[in-house]
C-alpha cells in the first residue's frame, strides 16, 4: 500500500508527540498492571464480557469521565491559544481540529455515554426490572460506542484529525477541499458509535414499556425514567436521519459521489439539513436525561414529590415533538425565504413554554420544602440561573432576523455552554454524587465535592459569560486567533483564567473519585439520602439480579410509599425464588473490535480490505443467529445469603447526610 | 390474534389481489393519462400510502399482540418524522425561490 | 457557606447589567437602517429576557432561602403536593403570551430585511456582486465595471444590493455595523440589502468557517459621499490594471491577498452564483500534515482547475 | 426473560421474551422509516441535478420495473402465506412458501443488479450526477436489505430444520416476515416516487 509513515504516524509537533509517547506508555502501563495483578481473567469475566446493565453503565461512565478529560484539555488549549491576541501556541490548523475533536468528543463521546451509562444504571432498577429487554444488544451497543470513540481518538495520532467542525459542513468537509483522511475519521467513528447509540434507543423503548413490575404504571414511572424513554424516542426518531448524512458522507468522500460536492450537481446546503435534523434533536437527547436526574435530585433533597408531575411529563413529550421541528434555526442565514425563517422561529421559540413549565415546577418542588444542601443539590441548584441564561439567549437566537447578528460568533458559543455544562455537566455531576453509593457501595466525599462544585460553577460563568459580549462585539466563533486593534482581550483573558478555575474544579472530582475510593466508609445504608424511587429500595452497591422479588408499586415515589407504609421492606425466606438470568457473551466484544477494523481500513480508504473485514461482521452476526444459550438460574440458597448480608448490614449503618 | 387460522387464507389473498390493483392503478394513471404532473404525484402518492397501510394491516398485522397500540404510534410516528424529512427539506432547499 | 449562594444569580445579572450600560459592543451601534431594525428587535427581546430573568432568579434566590434546612428547622415535615392547575396554567400561559410578544416583531423584521430599507425606497440602490473565495472577498461592481478584493467602497445614504456567492466553500458576509449576515454559497445566489447612513469605515468579515485562512478573511467597507465615490470610480477605471482570466485563476487558489483593485470584472466570464457555472477547485492546494485520501489520485484532472460541468437546477 | 409460557396466544408470542423482541423489532422498522424517509428526502431534492447526464427518461424501463415490483409484491404474499402455516402448525407448509418468497426475493435482487449494470454501461454511474448518485444509494440500500433478508432468512430456515417449530424459531420467522413485508413497503414507494414519478415528471 505504500505507507508513508511520516504521514500515518502525526510527528513533528512537540504536543502530539508528547501524547503519542503519553498514550503509548499509558497502554503498556495498563497491560503490565493486568498482568502483573493477574487480572485478565479477571477483567475478561467480569466486565469485557458482561451483559448486566449496571457494569456497562459503569463503563460508559468511566469511557465518558476519560473523554470528558480528552475534550476538556482540548478546551483549554483552545483557551491558551485565545488567552492572548495573536497567540503562537497553536496554529490555525491544529486549532481547527482541535476545536472539531472538542465538540464531536463532548457531545458525542462524553455527554452520550455520561448519561446513557446513568440511564443504564439507573433505568431498571427504577422501574423494578432486573435487566434491560435485550442484555446482550445492550453490550454490543456499548462496544460499537466505545469503538468508536476509540477510532475517533487515534485520528489525532494516526493520519490526522478532522478540521471541518463538529458540524463538518460541505463543501468544506468534503474531498475538495479537505483532502486527508481527518475527515473520514469522522464519518466511520460517529457512525460506528451512531449504531450503538439507535439500538440503545430502541432497547430502552422496549425496557419501559414492557419490563415495568407490577403496579408501575406509566404514570407513576420515577422522572428520570419518563425523560430516558423520551430521550430513546428522540434517538429512534433522529438518529436514522444521522446515518444517512454520514454514509452519504462517506461514499461522497470515499467513492466519488455527488451528494454535497459543489461539482456533478451535488447540493452543500443538504448537508446542513440533514445535519440538523439530527443535530437539534440531539440536543434534547442530552438535555432530558439530564432533566430527568434535576428532578430526582430535586424532590429528593426537598424531601417532597415533584411538584406538577403530569405537566412535567407533559412538557419533555412537547419538547419531544418539538425538537423534530426546529432544525432549521441551525441556518437562519442560509437565505431561505422569509416564510421558511419566520415558521422555524416560531417553532423554536415555542419550545420556551414547556421548558419554562419545567423550571417554575422545580422552584415549586422546593417551596415549602426542607432543601438539604448537599452536593448532589447543589448541582442542581445552580443549574437553575445557570440554564435561565443559556435558554433566553437561546430564545434570542431564535429570532431569526436578530439570528442575522449573532450567527456563528461567540454569542452563540456562549449559549450553548450555557445549555450543554448546565443542563448536561452539572446533571452528570449531580447524578454521579447521587447515585455514586449505587453503583460502588460507597458515597463521593462530600467536602471535596464542595470545593468541585464551587470552582467548577465559578469556573465556568468565569469562562462563559465573557463570550456573550464579545459575540455582540463581533468576535466570532472558531477563529484560532484575533488582532489587538479589537479591543477583544481582556474579555479573553478573563475566560481564559476562567477555564483554568473549571479545570481546577475538574480535577476536584478527579481527587474525590481517587479519595472515596480509598478511605470513604463501605458501612452505608442502601438508601443514604432518604430517597424516592426503587433503586434505593435495594442492596448498596446493587447486587447482579437486583432484586430478590420483583417490588409492587403503589404510588409515585414509590419507594417513599414503602417507607411510609412499611410495606415490602422485608424479604421472609419463603418469598425467595430462582431468578433467571442472561449469561455473558464475548460477542458484544468481538463486534466492536471486528467493527474498529473495518472503520479503521474505510477511513484510509483501503476499501478492497474493508470488504473483507466486513465478512467479520457477517460471521458475528451469523454466529448471533445460531446462538441459543438461554441464560443461567441463581439458586435460592445464593439468593438468600446475599439478600441477609446486606439487610443485615443496614441495621449499624452511619449517616452520611450532612 | 387467533392462534390456528382454519381453510383458506382470505385476508391475504385479499391483500395480494388489491396491492396488484393498487399497483397497476399508479402505472395507469401515471403513463396513461396526461393530467398535471402535480396531479398525478398526489395520485399515485396516495396509492402508494393506501397500500403501505394495507401491507401493515393485512400482511403484518401491525395491530396485533399486547402491544398493537404501540406498534401502531411507533409506525404512525415513524411516518410522521419521515414525512417532515422529506417535505422540510424540500421546502427549505426550494428556499421560497 | 451559605451565603455563597448568590454568587452564581449575581454573577449571572452582570451581562444584564453590562447589556443596558455597554453601548461600544458593534451590535448595539448600528450605522445603517438594517443594523438598526435589527438592534430594535434585540432591545425589544432584551427586556422580556430581562423580566424572565429576574422572575425566576427571584424566585429561586427566595425559595432556597426560605427553604433551606437549618438546625432549627430539623422536626418540619413538607407537605405532600401534587402541583397546582391554576398556577401551571399561569406559568404556561404568561411563556405564551411572551412569545406572541417576540414572534410578531420578529415576523416583520425579517420580512423588512428582505427589501430596500424604509426611508431609501425612492433611491436608486447600486449592485455589488460579492465572491468569496478562499481566503479573500471579491467584489464587483456590474454598472461600474470594476473588481476589488478584500475592500469594498460603496456610496452613502444609497441602498446597495449585495449579490452574494462564492467559489467554493460556504462563507457568510458579515458586516455588524451595516446590518445581518448571510451565506454565499457555490452555484447559489443570495442577496442582502445593506445601506450606510454616513461616510464611514466598517469592517467586514467571514463568520462561516472555511478552513485554515479563516481567521483572516476580513474586508473594510469604506461608505464615501456620492461624488468621493464617482471620484473614486473614475480613478480605478483610469489607473487599475485589467482583470484577466488568468490573473483571476490565480486570485482563486487558497491564498491570502492584500487589497486589489482591477477594471472589468470576472462576470464576464464566469458568474458563480449561476447553476452551470464551472467549478473551480485546487485540491492539491488544500493539503495539509497527515495522509491525504486516495479519491484525487484516479482522477486525471488533478492538475489545476477542474472543469466538470454544475448539472442543471431549478435555482438560479 | 423467564420461561412464562402462555399457549393460548400463536408460537411467536408465547414467552415474555419472544413479545419484546417483536416489539422492539417494530420499532426497529420505525427507525428504518425514517431511514429510508431521509433517504427518499435526498432523492426528492437532488433528483433533477443531472450535471448534464443521463436522466431517468434516458434510462428507465418500465417493463422491467414492473417485474420487479410484481416479483416483491407475490414474494409478500407468499410470504405472507408462510406465517399464516406457521400459525397452523404447519412446518413443511411454512417452509415451502418461505423458501419460495427467497426465491422470488432472489429474482428481485437479480433483475435489480442487471439493472444497475445496465445503467453502468450506458455510463450511468454513481459518480456522474448528484441524481443518479441519490437514486443508487437509495435502490442499493433497499437492495441490500433484501439480500441481507435473504441470507439472514436462510439462517432462520436452518434453524426451523434443527429445532422445528418452537417459540423462539417461530419468533424469529415472524419477525423477518415483518422485515420481508416491510421491504416491499418500502417498494412500493420507491416505484411510485422514483420510477413513475420521475418518468413523467
Ligand atoms: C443541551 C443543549 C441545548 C439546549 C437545551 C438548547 C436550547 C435552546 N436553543 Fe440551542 N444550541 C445548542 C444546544 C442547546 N440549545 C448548541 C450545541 C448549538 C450550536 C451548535 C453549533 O452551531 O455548533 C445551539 C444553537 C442554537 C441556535 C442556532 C443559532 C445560530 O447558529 O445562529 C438557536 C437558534 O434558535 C438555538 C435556540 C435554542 C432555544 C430556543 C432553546 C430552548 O430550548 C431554550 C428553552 C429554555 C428557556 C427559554 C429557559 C427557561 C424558560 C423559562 C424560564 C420560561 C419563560 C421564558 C420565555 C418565555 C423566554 N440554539
Ligand atoms: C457537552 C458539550 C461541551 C462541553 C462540556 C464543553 C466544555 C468546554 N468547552 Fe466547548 N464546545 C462544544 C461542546 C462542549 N464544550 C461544542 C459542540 C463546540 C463547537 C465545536 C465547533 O465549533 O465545531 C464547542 C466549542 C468550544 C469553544 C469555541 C471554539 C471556537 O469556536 O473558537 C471553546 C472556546 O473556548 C470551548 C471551550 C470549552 C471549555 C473551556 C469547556 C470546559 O467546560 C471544559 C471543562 C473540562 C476541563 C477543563 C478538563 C479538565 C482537565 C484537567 C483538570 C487537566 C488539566 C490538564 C492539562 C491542562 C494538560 N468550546
Ligand atoms: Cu402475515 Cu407475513
Ligand atoms: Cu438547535
Amino acid at each position: 500500500m505504500g505507507i508513508n509513515w511520516h504521514d500515518f504516524f502525526i510527528v513533528g509537533n512537540p504536543l502530539i508527540l508528547g501524547s503519542q509517547i503519553a498514550i503509548v506508555l499509558t497502554m503498556v502501563g495498563i497491560v503490565a498492571g493486568i498482568t502483573y495483578l493477574k487480572k485478565w481473567k479477571w477483567l475478561w469475566r467480569e466486565w469485557l464480557t458482561t451483559v448486566d446493565h449496571k457494569r456497562i453503565g459503569i463503563m460508559y461512565i468511566l469511557s465518558g469521565v476519560l473523554m470528558f478529560f480528552r475534550g476538556g484539555v482540548d478546551g483549554l488549549l483552545m483557551k491558551a491559544q485565545t488567552s492572548r491576541p495573536e497567540m503562537k501556541f497553536l496554529d490555525a490548523q491544529h486549532y481547527n481540529e482541535i476545536f472539531t475533536t472538542h465538540g464531536v468528543i463532548m457531545i458525542l463521546f462524553a455527554a452520550m455515554p455520561l448519561l446513557i451509562g446513568l440511564m443504564n444504571v439507573v433505568v431498571p432498577l427504577q422501574i423494578g426490572a432486573r435487566d434491560v429487554a435485550f442484555p446482550q444488544l445492550n453490550a454490543l451497543s456499548f462496544w460499537l460506542f466505545f469503538s468508536g470513540a476509540m477510532l475517533f481518538n487515534i485520528s489525532f495520532v494516526v493520519g490526522g484529525s478532522p478540521d471541518a467542525g463538529w458540524t463538518a459542513y460541505f463543501p468544506l468537509a468534503g474531498k475538495e477541499f479537505t483532502p486527508g483522511i481527518g475527515n473520514n475519521y469522522y464519518a466511520v467513528a460517529l457512525q460506528i458509535a451512531g449504531i450503538g447509540t439507535l439500538m440503545t434507543g430502541i432497547n430502552f423503548i422496549v425496557t419501559v414499556l414492557k419490563m415495568r413490575t407490577k403496579g408501575m404504571t406509566l404514570m407513576r414511572m420515577p422522572m428520570f425514567t419518563w425523560t430516558s424513554f423520551i430521550a430513546s424516542v428522540i434517538i429512534v426518531a433522529s438518529f436514522p436521519i444521522f446515518t444517512v448524512a454520514l454514509a452519504l458522507m462517506t461514499f461522497d468522500r470515499i467513492f466519488g459521489t455527488h451528494f454535497f460536492t459543489i461539482s456533478g450537481g451535488g447540493m452543500d446546503m443538504m448537508w446542513a439539513n440533514l445535519f440538523w435534523l439530527w443535530g437539534h434533536p440531539e440536543v434534547y437527547i442530552v438535555v432530558l436525561p439530564a432533566f430527568g436526574m434535576f428532578s430526582e435530585v430535586i424532590s429528593t433533597f426537598s424531601r417532597k414529590r415533584l411538584f406538577g408531575y403530569n405537566s412535567m411529563v407533559f412538557s419533555i413529550v412537547g419538547i419531544a415533538f418539538l425538537s423534530m421541528l426546529v432544525w432549521v434555526h441551525h441556518f437562519f442565514t442560509m437565505g431561505a425565504g422569509p416564510g421558511v425563517n419566520s415558521v422555524f422561529s416560531i417553532t423554536t421559540m415555542m419550545i420556551a413554554i414547556p421548558t419554562g413549565v419545567k423550571m417554575f415546577n422545580w422552584l415549586f418542588t422546593m417551596r415549602k420544602g426542607r432543601i438539604e444542601l448537599t452536593t448532589a443539590m447543589l448541582w442542581a441548584l445552580a443549574f437553575i440561573p445557570c440554564f435561565v441564561i443559556g435558554g433566553v439567549t437561546g430564545v434570542m437566537l431564535a429570532m431569526g432576523a436578530a439570528d442575522y447578528q449573532y450567527h456563528n460568533t461567540l454569542f452563540l458559543v456562549a449559549h450553548f455552554h450555557y445549555v450543554l455544562i448546565p443542563g448536561v455537566v452539572f446533571a452528570v455531576f449531580a447524578g454521579l454524587y447521587y447515585w455514586w453509593p449505587k453503583m460502588f457501595g460507597h458515597m463521593l466525599n462530600e467536602k471535596i465535592g464542595k470545593i468541585h462544585f464551587w470552582f467548577f460553577t465559578i469556573g465556568f460563568n468565569l469562562t462563559f459569560m465573557p463570550m456573550f459580549f464579545l459575540g455582540l462585539d463581533g468576535a466570532v466563533r472558531r477563529s484560532y486567533t484575533y488582532s489587538a486593534e479589537s479591543g477583544y482581550a481582556p474579555l479573553f483573558l478573563l475566560s481564559t483564567i476562567g477555564a483554568v478555575i473549571l479545570a481546577i474544579g475538574f480535577g476536584a472530582l478527579c481527587y474525590n473519585i481517587y479519595w472515596s475510593a480509598r478511605y470513604a466508609d463501605r458501612n452505608i445504608s442502601n438508601d443514604p439520602w432518604d430517597a424516592r424511587t426503587l433503586e434505593w429500595a435495594t442492596a448498596s452497591p446493587v447486587q447482579f439480579y437486583n432484586f430478590a422479588k420483583l417490588p409492587e408499586v403503589k404510588s409515585i415515589d414509590a419507594f417513599w410509599y414503602m417507607k411510609k407504609h412499611n410495606e415490602g421492606l422485608t424479604l421472609k425466606d419463603e418469598e425467595v425464588e430462582e431468578i433467571h438470568m442472561p449469561s455473558n457473551s464475548g460477542l458484544p466484544f468481538y463486534m466492536g473490535v471486528i467493527f474498529g477494523i473495518t472503520g479503521f481500513l474505510l477511513v484510509f480508504e483501503w476499501k478492497l480490505a474493508a470488504l473483507v473485514a466486513t465478512v467479520g461482521i457477517l460471521a458475528g452476526l451469523i454466529i448471533r443467529s445460531f446462538d441459543y444459550n438461554d441464560g443461567f438460574h441463581v439458586h435460592k440458597d445464593e439468593i438468600k445469603k446475599t439478600e441477609k448480608a446486606w439487610r443485615s448490614v443496614n441495621k449499624g449503618v452511619n449517616n452520611h447526610v450532612s | 390474534m387467533e392462534k390456528n387460522h382454519k381453510g383458506f387464507p382470505v385476508t391475504h389473498v385479499i391483500g395480494f389481489i388489491m396491492s396488484l390493483v393498487l399497483t397497476f392503478a399508479a402505472l395507469g394513471v401515471a403513463i396513461k393519462t396526461s393530467l398535471p404532473f402535480k396531479t398525478i404525484l398526489w395520485i399515485i402518492g396516495s396509492l402508494a400510502v393506501v397500500q403501505a397501510g394495507l401491507q401493515l394491516y393485512m400482511f403484518m398485522h401491525m395491530n396485533e399482540g399486547e402491544d398493537g397500540k404501540s406498534q401502531v404510534i411507533n409506525v404512525a410516528y415513524g411516518f410522521f418524522i419521515a414525512v417532515v424529512t422529506v417535505a422540510g427539506s424540500i421546502w427549505v432547499m426550494s428556499f421560497g425561490m | 457557606m451559605f451565603k455563597k449562594g448568590y454568587l452564581i444569580p449575581l454573577l449571572a445579572f452582570l451581562p444584564v447589567l453590562l447589556l443596558s450600560g455597554c453601548n461600544k459592543m458593534v451590535v448595539f451601534d448600528p450605522k445603517g437602517p438594517a443594523a438598526r431594525d435589527i438592534l430594535g428587535l434585540i432591545n425589544w427581546s432584551l427586556v422580556f429576557m430581562l423580566i424572565v430573568v429576574v422572575v425566576v432568579f427571584g424566585l429561586f434566590g427566595y425559595i432556597v432561602w426560605k427553604y433551606r434546612a437549618t438546625s432549627k428547622n430539623k422536626d418540619y415535615v413538607p407537605p405532600e403536593e401534587h402541583g397546582s392547575t391554576k398556577l401551571e396554567i399561569i406559568w404556561t400561559a404568561i411563556p405564551i403570551l411572551i412569545v406572541i410578544a417576540l414572534t410578531i416583531p420578529t415576523v416583520n423584521t425579517i420580512y423588512k430585511l428582505e427589501k430596500v430599507p424604509a426611508g431609501y425606497e425612492d433611491k436608486k440602490p447600486i449592485t455589488i456582486n460579492v465572491t468569496s473565495a478562499d481566503w479573500k472577498w471579491i467584489f464587483s461592481y456590474p454598472e461600474q465595471g470594476i473588481e476589488t478584493v478584500n475592500y469594498v467602497n460603496i456610496p452613502a445614504g444609497t441602498p446597495v444590493k449585495f449579490k452574494l456567492t462564492s467559489a467554493g466553500t460556504m462563507q457568510s458576509f458579515w458586516v455588524p455595523a451595516l446590518g445581518g449576515q448571510k451565506y454565499t454559497m457555490n452555484k447559489m445566489e443570495t442577496q442582502l440589502y445593506l445601506t450606510a447612513d454616513n461616510p464611514g469605515e466598517f469592517l467586514g468579515r467571514n463568520t462561516n468557517f472555511n478552513g485554515k485562512g479563516y481567521a483572516d478573511m476580513e474586508f473594510t467597507v469604506e461608505a464615501k459621499s456620492s461624488k468621493d465615490f464617482e471620484k473614486w470610480v473614475k480613478e480605478v477605471k483610469a489607473n487599475a490594471p485589467k482583470l484577466t482570466e488568468k490573473k483571476y485563476n490565480e486570485l482563486l487558489k487558497p491564498t491570502h491577498l492584500g487589497r486589489e483593485t482591477f477594471t472589468g470584472t470576472h462576470l464576464a466570464w464566469v458568474d458563480h452564483g449561476k447553476m452551470n457555472s464551472k467549478t473551480y477547485t485546487n485540491p492539491e492546494l488544500y493539503k495539509v500534515h497527515g495522509v491525504q485520501g486516495k479519491i484525487f489520485k484516479d482522477e486525471e484532472n488533478n492538475t489545476e482547475m477542474n472543469d466538470s460541468n454544475g448539472g442543471e437546477h431549478n435555482g438560479n | 426473560m423467564s420461561a412464562n409460557v402462555n399457549t393460548a396466544l400463536p408460537l411467536e408470542y408465547q414467552t415474555e421474551q419472544n413479545r419484546m423482541n417483536i416489539l422492539g423489532f417494530w420499532i426497529f422498522l420505525g427507525a428504518e422509516i425514517i431511514l429510508f424517509g431521509t433517504l427518499f428526502a435526498v432523492f426528492s431534492v437532488l433528483n433533477a441535478r443531472y450535471a448534464g447526464g443521463p436522466t431517468p427518461k434516458d434510462l428507465f424501463e418500465i417493463k422491467d420495473v414492473m417485474v420487479e415490483t410484481i416479483l416483491l409484491l407475490t414474494s409478500s404474499f407468499t410470504c405472507g402465506l408462510a406465517i399464516y402455516e406457521m400459525r397452523r402448525g404447519n412446518r413443511n407448509g411454512l417452509l415451502l412458501w418461505f423458501i419460495i418468497t427467497l426465491l422470488l426475493g432472489a429474482g428481485f435482487v437479480f433483475m435489480e443488479v442487471t439493472e444497475f449494470i445496465h445503467y453502468v454501461h450506458e455510463g450511468a454511474t454513481m459518480q456522474t450526477s448528484a441524481f443518479l448518485s441519490s437514486f443508487f444509494v437509495l435502490l442499493g440500500t433497499h437492495g441490500l436489505h433484501v439480500s441481507m433478508g435473504i441470507g439472514w432468512a436462510t439462517m432462520v430456515i436452518i434453524q426451523i430444520f434443527k429445532r422445528g417449530l418452537t417459540p423462539v424459531t417461530a419468533r424469529k420467522t415472524f419477525i423477518i416476515g415483518l422485515y420481508w413485508h416491510f421491504l416491499d413497503v418500502v417498494w412500493i414507494f420507491i416505484f411510485t416516487f422514483v420510477y413513475l414519478a420521475r418518468m413523467v415528471a
